[in-house]
C-alpha cells in the first residue's frame, strides 16, 4: 500500500522542510546564523524562513562564527532552542572554544543541571568545485569531543526526519549536510508516526550483501551504492551500511553485518589519517577478530588540505578507489 | 613598546565614579548617588567582611591541603558586592572564577564554591534556582552565552514592561586580562547590535596574572565599550557605594529596554593570582602597599562611623558571624567525600550515547574484579 | 532592534574625508591633500580602468564556464587603487579575497588571480617577492598574521630609521562585515599594544553578502579602533585622491614609528558578494543607482578631464591597453591546464612526513595500475 | 666510556636548557606567551630567559591565543622562528581557527612559497589535580589537521632534543609537554652531534619483550614501563615503545614489533573514542593482520568531558587499567 505522503524533493529543501515543521511545532525553536534570512543562506537551505516566522526567530547575525555559538548557547540557558548555520566548513573554528569548551561541557560541569540543546548546521564534504575552505570534513573534531553528538544524512528522507529529531534531543548536536548532495532529489515519508522514524543514531542497511561489508555517511553513500552496483557487475555483492551517524556509533549494525561478510571497507571523504574510519576499524577488528577474513580497509581523503578544486576528482574517493579496496579485502 | 598610558585619569576617559574616597569621606556626585538605609548600609558592610572572611578562610584551608587550589577575592570586595547589592532576583549572573561574591550573593551555600576547588565537582549549584551561571574558566568565555541569555530574555518580552519584578537584565563579569580575547570584543558588539539586556562588569584589578593591564591595552579598557557604540563607565571598585550606585543605573537601564553598559571597576588583586602564584615574581610591594590604603572595606568602615551608622556592637556581632561561617566552611570541607567514581558518566549526555554506556559498563565490570581479587589475594593488596 | 545608526556623518564620528566630491569638484581639506603631478594622476585613472576592465572581464570569463567563481570589485577601484599607490616597495600587504586592485599593484600576473577562481591552486604569486600576501578566505584571519608580520618589521629594525627606503609598514584589507570577527578586533589591540607599524583598511562596501553593515555595528566602524586607542580615520573610498592621502599619511605614520592606523573607506560594492550571489534577494535596486552616481572612475575623469589632464588621445590609449589586457587574460585562462594531481601531495609539508608519502605512493600505483587497465581493457572504458 | 655531557634535570627544566640553546644559536627565535616572561610561565618551563635575552625575544602577549599563534605565524613570514606557550591544553581553542586554517595550510596554500616554522609548546595530560581545563590531551584533533606536526616527549632526554628539533623544522609542530612529568629528572645527554640524535618522528623502543607490545607517549610511558614491570612479575615479557611522535606516526617500528609479539596494546590519556589509538589500531590491524594473535587493544580516556580533580585517578589509564588490557590481548 502506497503511503499518502510521500514526497519528491531535494535534499536542501528536505532541510528546510524539516526545519519548517520543527518551527511550526515549538516555538522555542530559532535559527541563526549568517545571511539566513532575506538570503535564505547560500545553499538556500533556510529559504523563506524568516519571511514566514519573522526576525525574531530567524536571525541574520553579525559575522562572527563564535558569537553565533556562544549566543545560541546563552539562548538555550533562556529555554530556546537555537538551529546555528555555520556557512561552510572550513568556517567552523573560529567557533571552535564556544563549541568544546562550554556547548559540549556545560552539562557535565553542571552535573546535568543545565542543558543544552543546540543545533550547528553544517555543509560538509567536497566535489563542488569550490574555493578553500568550502569543501572540508571536518567531523572526527567533534566526535572526538565528547558531549557532542555528530550526524549526517545522505538523503532527503534523513535530512527531513533527522534534523528534526537533531533539535528535539537535549544535547548538542553537529548536524552535517553533505553539500554536493543538496540537489539530489530523494522520497520522503512525511507522515511517520514518532515510532516508525529510525532512531538518529541508528545505522541502516541500504543494501544487502554477502561478500563484503561497505560503509559510508553523507556524501560517500551515494559512492557506497555505485560502487556496490558497478561491482555486482563483476558478480561481487557488497553490503551497504548508511552510518548516519559518527557520534555515537551504532558499530553493532556493522559488527552484524561483518560478521557475515567478513570484510569491512570504510568510506568517507575525511581524511584517512586521524580520521572517522579509524575506530570504526580498531571497534571492528576487536568485535570480529575471528570474523574478519581480511584487514578492514579505510577510503578517504589525503592528509594534505583539500586541494584546489581542480585536483578534487583525485583528491575524493571514487568508484575506482572503493573498488580497489573492495579488491584488497577480497583478495586477502 | 607600550607607554603604560592606561590609567583612570587618561585624556578622554571620563572621570572615575567615586562617592566614598580612599579616607572614606562621602563625594557627591551629579549622576550617580546611592541613598540607603542604615540597615542597608550596614548589610553592605556584612557582606564585605563575610566575604572576606569567607576569602581567608578557603586560603587557609588551601595551605593545609584541604583545597587544591584557592582564587581569592581580597581588595576586590567592595567591586563583588556593590554590584550583586544592585541585581534583582530575576536577573542572571555570568560569573568568572574569582567572583564569590557575586556568587554568595545569590545564596549559593559556600560549600558549593569550596567544592570546585577541592576538584569534588565544577560547581554544586543549580544555576537556573540561584540565576548565578556555573563559574567559566576559559577567559572570556561566558560573555557571549551572557549575551545570548540576554538576547533570550528580549525575546522573552522580560525586558521594558516597566514591571520591576519582570524586567531582567545579565550581569556579565569578567576580568582585565579578559578584555584581549576576541571573543569578549564579539560578545560587546553583539550585545550593542542588539540592544540585549547585559550590562559588562569588568573588575580591572591591574593583573592578568603576571601581566599589567598595559600589556592589553593603551587606553582605559571601557573605551573598547564606547568603540562599538554602548556606554562605558569607570568606577571606583573599592568604593562599595559608588560600585552599587553605577551597576543598578546600568541594570536599570537594561531592563527598561535602554540597551547594554561597560563598567569598569578600578580595583586591585591583593593576594597572589591563585595559591598556585607568586607574585613576589612579577610585581612590587610598593604598589601593593599603596592599595593597601585604599583598602574597600576600612574606608567603608570609617565612613560608617562617622555616619554613626556603626557601633562596636554590630561589630561584634559581625565577628562572631564571620567566626561561625569560618568554622562551617572548615567543617563544611574537611567533610567532603570523594564522589562515586561512576558518576562521571552520568553527564556527559542527556541522552544515552552508546560508547559512553559501553565504556561505563566496561568501568563497572573491571571495577568489580578489582575488588574481588583484592579480597582473594592473601596479602589484600592487589597485584 | 538595531536603529541603523550607521553612517559616516554620525555624531561624534570625524568628517570623512573628502578631496574630490562625487561629482568631480575637487576640496580643500585641511590635514589631506594629494600633489600629483599630471603623468601620477593619469597612472591612477589608468590602474582604475584596467581594474575595472579586469574585473568585468573575470565576471564575463566566469559566466561563460572558465572559472568558478569570480569576486568583483566593481565600485571600490578608488579604494583600492588609491592605496595601492600609496605603498612603497618594502611594504607588505595582507588582502582579502576582493582585493584585486592591491594584488595587481604589486605587478602580481593577473592570471595568478584568475587561477585562484578557476580552481588551479589558491594563488600563484610568490607572495615574498610582491610583498603581498596570498588571498585569505577565513574572514578577517590575515589580520593577526599582518600584525604580527609588522611586529617582525620592529625587531627588524626596519621602522623609524627615517631612510625612505627601509622604513617599512604593513597595509592590512578587511571588509566590513570582517569587523565583526574577534580575530579582527584581537589584531587592532595588539597593534595598538605593540604600537606595530600596521594600517587597517576596512572597505566599508556597506554588505557582507546580505548582511547591511548595521548589523555588524550601531557606530561606524572606525570607532571600534579608536576604542583600543589608534586612531580611525573615515574617507571617502570613492575617492581616488582622498584615498591616496589618507594612506599614504597612515602608511608614513606607520614607518616612522607612530603606531597604527585604521582606515574606514566608505565605498560600496555595485555587483553581487560573489557571481554565486544574487543581490535582488536583498537590497534594493535603488541604493544602487544611488551610488552608481558616486561612481569613483566617472568623478576622477570629470576632474582631470577640467584640468585639462585628460585628452582623447589618452582614453584612446587606455582603451586599447584594455583591450590587451582583456585579450590576454582571456587567452590566458583558457590556456590554463589542469594541474598535475599528484602535486596536491607536494606542499602539505616541507620534510617528509610518511604518512603523506605512503599515501602519495598509493596514489602514483593506483593511477599506473588504472592506466594499465584502460590500455588494456578492449572497450578502452576502464571498469 | 661514560659521556661527560649527561646532565641530570627535570623533564621542564629539560625544555628550558633546550629552549636556551635554542636561543642562543638562532636569534631569530623568540618566545611568545602569557606569563612566560617576569613570571617564567605558570610551569617555569621558560624561567630565566626574558631576563637573559631581552623582552624583544620573550613575549609576554595579551589575553589572547588566537593573537599568540596568528602574530607568530606573521612574525614567522618575516623570518622569525616563534615558538609559543599555551598555558594550559584547555586554552588552545581561541587559537584553533589560526592554527588549523591558517598556520597548517599557509604553505600547500602557497605551494610551498611560505615556510612558517611556529612551534606550539603545551602542557598536556592530566594526573597533577588541577580545575577544569587544565588535563586535557587534544593532540588527536592537531594530528587529523594535515600541515601540522604532533610530538611529545617523555623524557627530559627527549624534552631537551625534541624542542630544539621542533624549532628546527620548516614545518609547524605541536609540541606537547607531559604535565604531570615536569618534575620527573632523567638523564639528558647534551653532547650528542646532529647524527648522533633520534630523529624527531622515530618511535622508540624502550624495553624489549616477546610476549606483547605496549604503545605510549608522553606521560603514559611511564605508564607502560611501570606496566611492564608489574607483569614481569607475573612472568610477563612486555615490550615497550614510546611513540614521540602523533604526526607523522612512526607505524613501522610499532608493525616490526608487533610481528614479533602478536600482540598490541595502545595506551594514551586522551580519550579512546575516535582517539589517536585508533589510527595506530587501524594500520596495525591492516599491516599485520596475519601476525596479531590477538585483538588491538586500546586504553584511554573515556569519552566524557575531563572530569573533576577527585575522580581523576579512576578516569586516567593506570597499571590496573592497562594490565586488563594485557591480559585481554593474551587471553585472545
Ligand atoms: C583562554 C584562557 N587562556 C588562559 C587562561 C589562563 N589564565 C587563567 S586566569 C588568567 C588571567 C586572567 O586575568 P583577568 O582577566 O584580568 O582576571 P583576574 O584573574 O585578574 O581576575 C589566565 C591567563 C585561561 N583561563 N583561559
Ligand atoms: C570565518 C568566515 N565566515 C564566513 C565566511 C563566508 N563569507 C565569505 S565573504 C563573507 C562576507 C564578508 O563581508 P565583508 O567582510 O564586508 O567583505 P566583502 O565581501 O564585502 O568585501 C562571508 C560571510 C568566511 N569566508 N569566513
Ligand atoms: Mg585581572
Ligand atoms: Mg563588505
Amino acid at each position: 500500500m502506497e503511503r499518502a505522503g510521500i514526497q519528491r524533493m531535494a535534499l536542501g529543501k528536505a532541510v528546510n522542510a524539516g526545519l519548517r515543521v520543527a518551527m511550526e511545532r515549538d516555538p522555542r525553536v530559532l535559527l541563526m546564523g549568517e545571511d539566513i534570512g532575506k538570503l535564505g543562506g547560500v545553499f538556500r537551505v533556510t529559504d523563506g524562513l524568516q519571511k514566514d516566522f519573522g526576525e525574531d526567530r530567524v536571525l541574520d547575525t553579525p559575522l562572527a562564527e563564535a558569537g553565533i555559538v556562544g549566543t545560541a548557547l546563552g539562548m538555550s540557558l533562556r529555554g530556546y532552542r537555537p538551529v546555528c548555520e555555520i556557512q561552510f566548513n572550513g568556517f567552523v573554528f573560529p567557533a571552535f572554544n564556544q563549541i568544546v569548551t562550554q556547548l559540549a561541557k556545560l552539562r557535565a560541569r553542571t552535573r546535568g543541571r543545565l542543558t543544552v540543546p543546540v543545533v550547528i548546521r553544517m555543509p560538509f564534504g567536497g566535489g563542488i568545485g569550490s574555493v578553500e575552505h568550502h569543501s572540508e570534513s571536518p567531523e572526527v573534531l567533534f566526535a572526538h569531543t565528547a558531549g557532542l553528538r555528530v550526524v549526517a544524512p545522505s538523503s532527503a528522507h534523513d535530512a527531513y526526519w533527522m534534523i528534526q529529531q537533531s533539535i528535539a534531543s537535549a544535547d548538542p548536536v553537529l548536524f552535517l549536510e553533505p553539500e554536493r548532495r543538496y540537489w539530489e532529489k530523494g522520497d520522503v515519508d512525511v507522515d511517520l508516526g514518532p515510532g516508525e522514524v529510525a532512531p538518529l543514531h541508528r545505522a541502516r542497511v541500504l543494501r544487502t550483501g554477502k561478500d563484503a561489508t561497505l560503509v559510508a555517511y553523507g556524501p560517500t553513500v551515494r559512492l557506497a551504492l555505485d560502487t556496490a552496483a558497478a561491482a555486482a557487475e563483476d558478480g561481487t555483492d557488497l553490503e551497504v551500511i548508511d552510518l548516519r551517524s559518527i557520534s555515537p556509533l551504532d558499530v553493532d549494525t556493522v559488527v552484524e553485518s561483518v560478521q557475515r561478510t567478513g570484510r569491512l571497507v570504510v568510506v568517507h571523504e575525511a581524511p584517512t589519517f586521524h580520521g572517522p574510519g579509524a575506530e570504526l576499524a580498531a571497534r571492528v577488528q576487536e568485535r570480529c577478530f575471528y570474523s574478519l577474513e581480511a584487514p578492514v580497509q579505510r577510503v578517504g581523503g589525503f592528509h594534505v588540505p583539500y586541494p584546489a578544486a581542480r585536483y578534487e576528482d583525485h583528491y575524493l574517493p571514487d568508484v575506482d578507489r572503493v573498488l580497489d579496496a573492495v579488491e584488497a579485502a577480497l583478495a586477502a | 613598546m607600550t607607554d603604560g598610558a592606561v590609567s583612570p585619569t587618561t585624556s578622554g576617559a571620563p572621570t572615575m565614579v567615586q562617592l566614598l574616597d580612599a579616607s572614606g569621606v562621602r563625594h557627591e556626585h551629579p549622576e550617580h548617588d546611592a541613598h540607603l538605609e542604615p540597615d542597608e548600609l550596614l548589610g553592605l558592610l556584612r557582606d564585605l567582611v563575610l566575604l572576606r572572611r569567607f576569602d581567608s578562610e578557603a586560603e587557609a584551608l588551601q595551605r593545609t591541603g584541604e583545597l587544591g587550589l584557592w582564587v581569592g577575592t581580597r581588595g576586590q570586595e567592595a567591586a563583588q558586592i556593590g554590584a550583586a547589592r544592585a541585581v534583582r532576583p530575576q536577573d542572571h549572573l555570568f560569573p568568572t572564577y574569582r567572583d564569590h561574591g557575586a556568587t554568595l550573593s545569590r545564596d549559593v551555600d559556600p560549600l558549593h564554591i569550596l567544592s570546585i576547588y577541592r576538584g569534588i565537582d565544577h560547581g554544586g549549584w543549580d544555576p537556573v534556582q540561584h540565576g548565578v551561571h556555573p563559574y567559566t574558566l576559559v577567559i572570556a568565555a561566558q560573555l557571549l552565552p551572557a549575551v545570548g541569555y540576554a538576547m533570550g530574555v528580549q525575546r522573552d518580552g522580560a525586558m521594558g514592561t516597566g514591571d520591576p519584578a519582570r524586567d531582567t537584565a545579565v550581569l556579565a563579569y569578567l576580568g582585565d586580562g579578559a578584555t584581549s580575547q576576541g571573543e569578549a570584543s564579539e560578545a560587546l558588539s553583539w550585545a550593542a547590535v542588539y540592544n540585549a539586556p547585559v550590562v559588562f562588569l569588568c573588575q580591572n584589578n591591574q593583573w592578568a596574572i603576571s601581566e599589567p593591564v598595559e600589556r592589553q591595552a593603551r587606553v582605559p579598557l571601557h573605551r573598547r565599550a564606547e568603540g562599538v557604540g554602548m556606554p562605558g563607565v569607570m568606577v571606583d571598585g573599592n568604593d562599595v557605594l559608588a560600585m552599587f550606585s553605577v551597576v543598578r543605573s546600568a541594570l536599570d537601564r537594561a531592563r527598561s529596554g535602554g540597551g547594554p553598559t561597560f563598567i569598569e571597576a578600578w580595583t586591585y588583586r591583593m593576594g597572589a593570582h591563585t595559591t598556585s602564584d607568586d607574585p613576589t615574581r612579577y610585581r612590587d610591594s610598593v604598589e601593593v602597599e599603596q592599595w593597601r590604603e585604599k583598602d574597600p572595606i576600612d574606608r567603608f568602615r570609617t565612613y560608617l562611623r562617622a555616619e554613626g551608622v556603626l557601633d562596636d556592637d554590630f561589630e561584634e556581632q559581625l565577628a562572631a558571624e564571620s567566626e561561625a561561617l569560618a568554622e562551617r566552611i572548615r567543617a563544611g570541607v574537611r567533610g567532603m567525600t570523594d564522589p562515586d567514581p561512576v558518576g562521571m558518566f552520568d553527564h556527559a549526555y542527556a541522552e544515552p550515547h552508546a560508547q559512553v554506556e559501553e565504556e561505563r559498563d566496561a568501568f563497572l565490570a573491571a571495577w568489580a574484579q578489582h575488588e574481588q581479587d583484592l579480597e582473594q589475594s592473601p596479602a589484600g593488596g592487589g597485584r
